[in-house]
């Protein structure tokens, strides 16, 4: 499906690269461009973040990330063009977790097809993050349940349990 | 039949490389996995990480699979934690 | 004001820089980078477009430009870092016209604090567009009168007289 | 005083240079020197051009004045067409 491209890059082999999302989403008949950059901030819950450590199951959250660029693209439009790329492995403060572009002939359209995507992204994809403290201390993010709604593979709103998204 | 089962994020630390093999009817379906599932965890786990499996999702490559579904043929499992991306 | 980096780029001395925009609004503080790009499409209301040239009012736009920043650092908080660049000038299709990038602690800020800025900056600053059609012709766009609504400085909903935003 | 015009957009056209320099009472305000402009661009300018002048408004380098507004001081103005930045 050359108008998405998904992606899940090593920490180890490579960075993610805003520049080449903005590359894939563009072309002559498109107006708009929204990209969703996701970055290690260096606190959390008010606790002093030195990194993140990025679990995926790879093989699903390909298929998963498939899914909702079908979904995006069913409910923005053919032309759409996608970009979904996940970091994976250990992360620095700074470092990008997450690169999100979409790219279509008017920005409204840009802007809620990138919205939908990071949303469906964080709620739905198999993807696990271990914060790294200061103090020497890690801890698995408590995150969303994929036994309830999401289960159905639907992007519906959830109850969360007190985590910030 | 035996069933290949991977562990991810949290769980990951509960066995010898994030793996366990559990042996299972071949009509079992997933249910039964799951049940067989909570059982190894009652007894080999830590108690929070044996809490944390009733609120995880199982799932082939493919989807997530609920309690209704077969096995998958090539009896490959994976456990899915509540999921915190981005 | 270093929260805010405003600029109007002339096209004949440098490009609009994505990568510069996502640079500037980037903090070991933020999670959430929401950047929009808008580019010269190749077709509008059914016509076959070459190029376009924006006029620019610089210094009242500038101006603008920090108006409407102060206006989303009121709503987004004052950690809310921003940058708006427009282009100034004969551009190809393909080339930015607009970069708008917002950096914040969480990404719902960010994508609402760039969809507010776009949209303040389209329907409020001193920026006359002239398309260049295939055929030789050439036309200004009609655009948002600002003797209205917008003339008080708020980015009130206002009707439009049909043309594209 | 002396007001020296600026125009944009659609209106550079209309006058060499985008410019155009009008007389006026010093306490004519932006409404008389609305008035003024308009007489002129009826007079000199191609029809739809001067009938454009009624959705414009005026400006100094900092905001829009109003037709309340004193002259600025400078005696600059800016004739602002309806606007399609981005």
């Amino acid at each position: 499906m050359d108008r998405h491209h998904l992606a899940v890059v090593d920490a180890a082999q490579g960075r993610l690269d805003p520049a080449a999302a903005i590359d894939f989403v563009s072309d002559p008949a498109f107006g708009g461009i929204d990209v969703f950059i996701g970055r290690v901030r260096d606190l959390n819950h008010g606790r002093k973040v030195v990194g993140i450590s990025y679990d995926l199951f790879d093989a699903l959250a390909l298929n998963g990330f498939a899914q909702i660029a079908a979904r995006a693209q069913a409910e923005f439009g053919p032309r759409l063009k996608l970009y979904i790329a996940h970091a994976k492995g250990r992360l620095a403060v700074g470092d990008l977790a997450v690169v999100i572009a979409a790219g279509t002939p008017h920005r409204d359209e840009a802007f809620r097809a990138c919205r939908m995507v990071i949303e469906a992204v964080k709620h739905e994809s198999p993807i696990w993050k271990q914060e790294h403290y200061v103090d020497g201390d890690s801890i698995w993010s408590e995150g969303c349940s994929l036994c309830g709604d999401a289960a159905d593979g639907h992007a519906a709103p959830h109850a969360h349990d007190g985590h910030a998204h | 039949m035996k069933i290949e089962i991977s562990l991810f994020g949290a769980l990951r630390e509960c066995e010898p490389d994030a793996r366990l093999q559990l042996e299972l009817a071949d009509d079992s379906g997933v249910a039964g996995l799951r049940a067989a599932l909570a059982a190894h965890a009652q007894s080999q786990w830590p108690a929070p990480r044996a809490g944390l499996l009733g609120k995880c999702a199982l799932a082939d490559e493919r989807s997530i699979l609920r309690d209704g579904d077969a096995l998958p043929v090539d009896g490959r499992v994976a456990v899915l934690p509540p999921v915190s991306g981005g």
